[in-house]
């Protein structure tokens, strides 16, 4: 959100539990990276909320992903304002704790669609407090009553959450019909994990950028989760490759394999298994205890939960350097095949 | 020895373009095949993960290899060669033309104008092609509550033309949604409180005609009629009109009805099965090919 | 602009000549790519431009370059509507054609800033009918008074020409004083130049990005001219290196040295004493037609344009391949150091 | 033989950091290093091609060393080795952090308030320090066209503070501007038509206490105060008090003089030369060094 700022912002590089001590609390307003549960997410960040006992988040986000499942798993989620309350499309689709609690009236739910949400990203982002989209008129998603944190009495009262849901106006430059006004995301915090951070905060992925720059921009303050942390001139010889510049990063947390069970292109894949797992626990109460007792409570620190999967699963998941993903790990019921290349460029001819 | 997969794509010329008998395909290989068809070679396609994800990389396989896929994630024109479980799946970002995120997918594709076909799926979906993914019941304390929209909204009223895949149940196909997530072709005018057709609330818009065209179901194909009404094209092989219309939850037209659903063909099956899914993700169950067929492929 | 199509675009490869006479024309609303006079012009589509004899183009655009001053010289713009016209910063601020001609009463100038522009062009490419921008509120340039195209009665009469030059109205979401609504910007055609494209269309350039992916989503039609055209699935190789997908791009003209004078980083440098010489023969009417006969219109070919320049002066402009351009030409009165280290690296300790 | 810019470098804190005297330097190089002294070591810097950008590389060089310097065609934070004559020369790329376009320097940075520093030119300001860089005269037939806003009008309001280099004549600091691109601390609030403090025509905004905190002219440098009116706050090495009101077409407010400008010192001069631009691109004029200084550069 614009805020004008008096001096630079100085990445401070910290352990995963001074940063989470640091920047998460009750009650904050949060964003996280990456794309369902398969892409960059930061789970260790999550992991080390839920084990600090963090509650009542308000998550804004483009997604549900292992994080949402496990801060759902918690009952850390009071209010979730976001697209899609999946967490992992072949996991089951929707998130069972995340329904559970909801329907027992222990959160509150605000619908937007994807498009929506990159959009009010983007607004937030470049400093606009709005931004026109037009999609879709005629959808319940703006149907005046279905505002839930109106509904709740919360709108007008928070600095970060707008005094309306939406607006709906007649467009005035073309004659266009009507639009769709969408006030911009202003989440205080954002978690990103990426593949490389600069010891200065400079920082850069490869694979889909889904809408993490817009939420290191759009947040007050971000925290950048990297398998690696490189020297910062490193990253600067390629400056066209990295995506978040230095100066929106408050601190650098170096993580290996702290986005899995999700992926990092070009690092590892996702670890599918792991992830069924983790949907057939969350269907019975007793499970998902035990589950959460021996993955989250168990390990003394994320080297520990890493080192419990054991030598082979790391094998299996490390990424090809080529496709930046495995063809190693079992993902259906026979091994992936190997390919010299895809059979869309033998019919086309690329 | 099995044959390699560059081998395996040498066959494909070979494998007869016939239709499979009865007992020589399941369902969900048809349903794919029927996704395939709806995928123009010229088109920009905008898919969802699963069945329709699976259904136009056979087409991008087989009728349709120039199609543009675009995964919500960001991904523009992957060349797949291993089936992405995830919209966001590194797979399906393998040789892609650029690879942006949410902003470049529903922002400089979609809502500029660029994607003509949109294929989704539903919880539930109304005569009018709208769809219901969000909840059953009241929207605050619903019986049933489901993801949301995700970009079915979003890609469903903005694609020029949108497909959807739905399981066929008289719960699901309804006269009206309790909640719309993705209007069809008729929707609230929620300025008035009235119901009309999606041309007049979207009048001036750069997509008021765009819309659904097709749904594919586990009992038949449909399609729209000029006044946005949805009837049945085709039943598929082994499932009466009758049994399709008790699957319906409103007066189904099937006055247009052309005939069964044509089968898919041993080239289709052999693609889906040999390049598409060989890891039995998405279609973990098998049917033997027939025996001249697989005698073909031992070479 | 939003506008349904009904299949995707197939780009052609083409000569300078056919795809100048296929997309140009009288009249066309047009934007160029690059950063004034320095950076990526596509010069050579300019010079075409004006050896064809084409008129009254409406230039809508994030600045002036050398393909501005062109058509300013040849008299070929009619309308004006941009942030900055100049034209190169060290070869004189202003235009001198543009300010002739436009004291003349032969043009109409409309003036945004930057900011603006940057914000109209991204409302085009996300197709967006409008979007919000704050600055400035109490400039001149959102006076009521000073709307040209207005005022020239051009407005609400042509698909691409807003009502409205701006609408100021109260923040509703948050409270945030009053904002200005920018009308998205629309060209009919983008023209960009860039360092590598692929044989279908999929186009990349190293350095600043200024407007011109954005330009190319909000444009109609996209014309892209490249010092190389590569096998497609090159470009595939690193699709985050990548700006263009090919699905925007109409045609494709290998151009080597098309942009010169300006520069394509890691290809060559601009050429300062070149466009020093422009501004000084646009400074006498005589000089300037004599300028224009030897350079435009006496070479037969954008090749034989460069080859006329010799050998030496494209040995001294040819870009170092780690920093992108040429520490062997002459800028001012001194040859460039040679330097190992940037001196604020040294000072801060990168 | 002549000495390696790092022999060059590591006598930079030989060099003593004491004032040269009248005739050691010449105006422009003065102003630059008026430029500098803004510029503080956690300062997110925007600044334009010519002086300002010679300036602020000053500040990097010395003062500044970790300030963040953005150019508006999309560098933010290039480590630059030779001076670029514009802000998109590859030059100012060298080293960046990252590279983007305007709708991340306008955007992203700018609109969203992480710049505290913009550094501008102007063809004339009025007494709050509203910036021309337009027109005179009439804006539809004037008598002078200049380029327009470019990124000044943008920077001019959103940076936290503002900083601007003009040339001093009687005709360029005026009351009040013809045409006002740049509003300052007093600005129209054109729904009203009415003159108001920028502070309440910005009122809600985040930006409602930004704006022009400098000015520094060929003649002297000076602040604005708590009404946001212009006042001289030192006057060069070799100006009168008087000659600067002859320069001014307002009455301008000399109460708060604080004395002569301050000399740059031979270091400063010695980066401004030798780092900043040794090819003499924006400082052309030669000065020699004292006898001694110029000993203890060749050593």
């Amino acid at each position: 959100m614009p805020r004008l700022r008096t001096q630079t912002k100085k990445a401070q590089i910290m352990s995963l539990e001074e940063a989470c001590k640091t920047f998460m609390h009750d009650g904050a307003m949060v964003a996280w990276s990456g794309f369902t549960g398969f892409n960059r997410n930061p789970f260790a960040f999550a992991w080390q909320t839920v084990r600090q006992g963090v509650k009542n988040l308000h998550v804004i986000d483009r997604h549900g992903s292992c994080c949402t499942w496990l801060l759902n798993a918690a009952g850390a989620i009071k209010v979730y304002e976001t697209d899609w309350m999946g967490w992992g499309e072949m996991a089951g689709k929707l998130d069972v704790n995340l329904e559970r609690r909801y329907k027992k009236g222990e959160m509150i739910l605000e619908d937007y669609s994807h498009g929506a949400m990159a959009m009010r990203f983007l607004a937030g982002a470049v400093g606009a407090p709005f931004i026109p989209y037009n999609a879709p008129l005629g959808s319940d998603l703006y149907n005046p009553k279905y505002d839930a944190l109106g509904r709740a009495g919360m709108r007008g009262k928070d600095a970060r959450i707008p005094k309306k849901k939406f607006i709906q106006m007649e467009e005035p430059f073309w004659g266009e019909g009507d639009t769709v006004l969408l006030p911009a995301a202003r989440p205080e915090l954002a978690i990103i994990h990426v593949a490389q951070c600069g010891d200065k905060g400079t920082a850069r992925w490869r694979g889909v950028g889904t809408i993490d720059k817009e939420i290191a921009y759009a947040a007050d303050k971000v925290v950048v989760l990297a398998e690696e942390v490189v020297p910062e001139s490193e990253m600067r010889k390629l400056p066209e490759g990295n995506q978040i510049p230095y100066f929106v990063v408050d601190a650098i947390v170096e993580c290996p394999w702290g986005a899995f069970p999700s992926s990092v292109p070009f690092y590892y894949d996702y670890d599918a298994p792991f992830m069924r797992d983790m949907d057939k626990v969350s269907r019975n109460v007793d499970d998902q205890k035990k589950w959460l007792d021996e993955w989250v409570f168990g390990p003394k620190t994320w080297e520990e939960f890493i080192v419990k999967l054991g030598a082979k699963r790391l094998l299996d998941l490390k990424a090809d350097s080529v496709t930046g993903y495995s063809t190693r790990m079992m993902r259906g019921k026979k091994p992936a095949p190997r390919m010299k290349m895809p059979l869309s460029v033998a019919m086309s001819g690329y | 020895m099995a044959k390699s997969m560059e081998q395996m794509m040498e066959l494909i010329e070979k494998i007869p373009d016939e239709p499979a008998k009865p007992g020589e395909f399941i369902l969900p290989e048809l349903m794919a095949i029927q996704i395939a068809h709806q995928v123009r070679n010229d088109d920009i396609v905008f898919a969802g993960t699963g069945l329709p994800m699976v259904g136009i990389m056979t087409a991008n396989f087989i009728n349709a290899p120039n199609a543009l896929l675009i995964y919500e994630s960001g991904i523009c024109d992957g060349k797949t060669m291993h089936v992405p479980m995830s919209v966001c799946d590194q797979r399906a970002a393998n040789m892609s033309s650029t690879l942006g995120g949410l902003v470049d997918t529903f922002g400089y594709y979609l809502q500029n104008g660029y994607v003509s076909l949109g294929f989704l799926g539903g919880a539930a979906i109304d005569k009018y092609g709208g769809v219901n993914v969000t909840s059953i019941g009241d929207y605050y304390s619903p019986g049933h509550r489901f993801t949301g929209s995700g970009g079915n909204s979003d890609i469903g009223t903005m694609a020029h033309r949108v497909a959807y895949i739905i399981l066929q149940e008289k719960r699901r196909f309804l006269d009206r949604n309790e909640y719309t997530t993705t209007p069809g072709w008729w929707c609230w005018d929620h300025k008035t409180g009235e119901w009309k057709p999606k041309k007049e609330v979207w009048k001036g818009t750069a997509y008021a005609n765009s819309g659904p065209v097709a749904v594919v179901t586990n009992m038949g194909n449909y399609a729209f009629d000029e006044k946005g009404e949805i009837y049945l094209k085709s039943f598929h092989p082994g499932v009466t009109v009758e049994q399709i219309k008790e699957n319906c939850g409103f007066n189904l037209n099937v006055s247009r009805v052309e005939g069964e659903t044509k089968k898919p063909t041993y080239k289709e099956l052999f693609v889906l099965r040999e390049f598409v899914d060989p890891e039995l993700i998405f279609l973990p169950q098998k049917v033997d090919y027939p025996a001249s067929l697989q005698k073909l492929i031992n070479g």
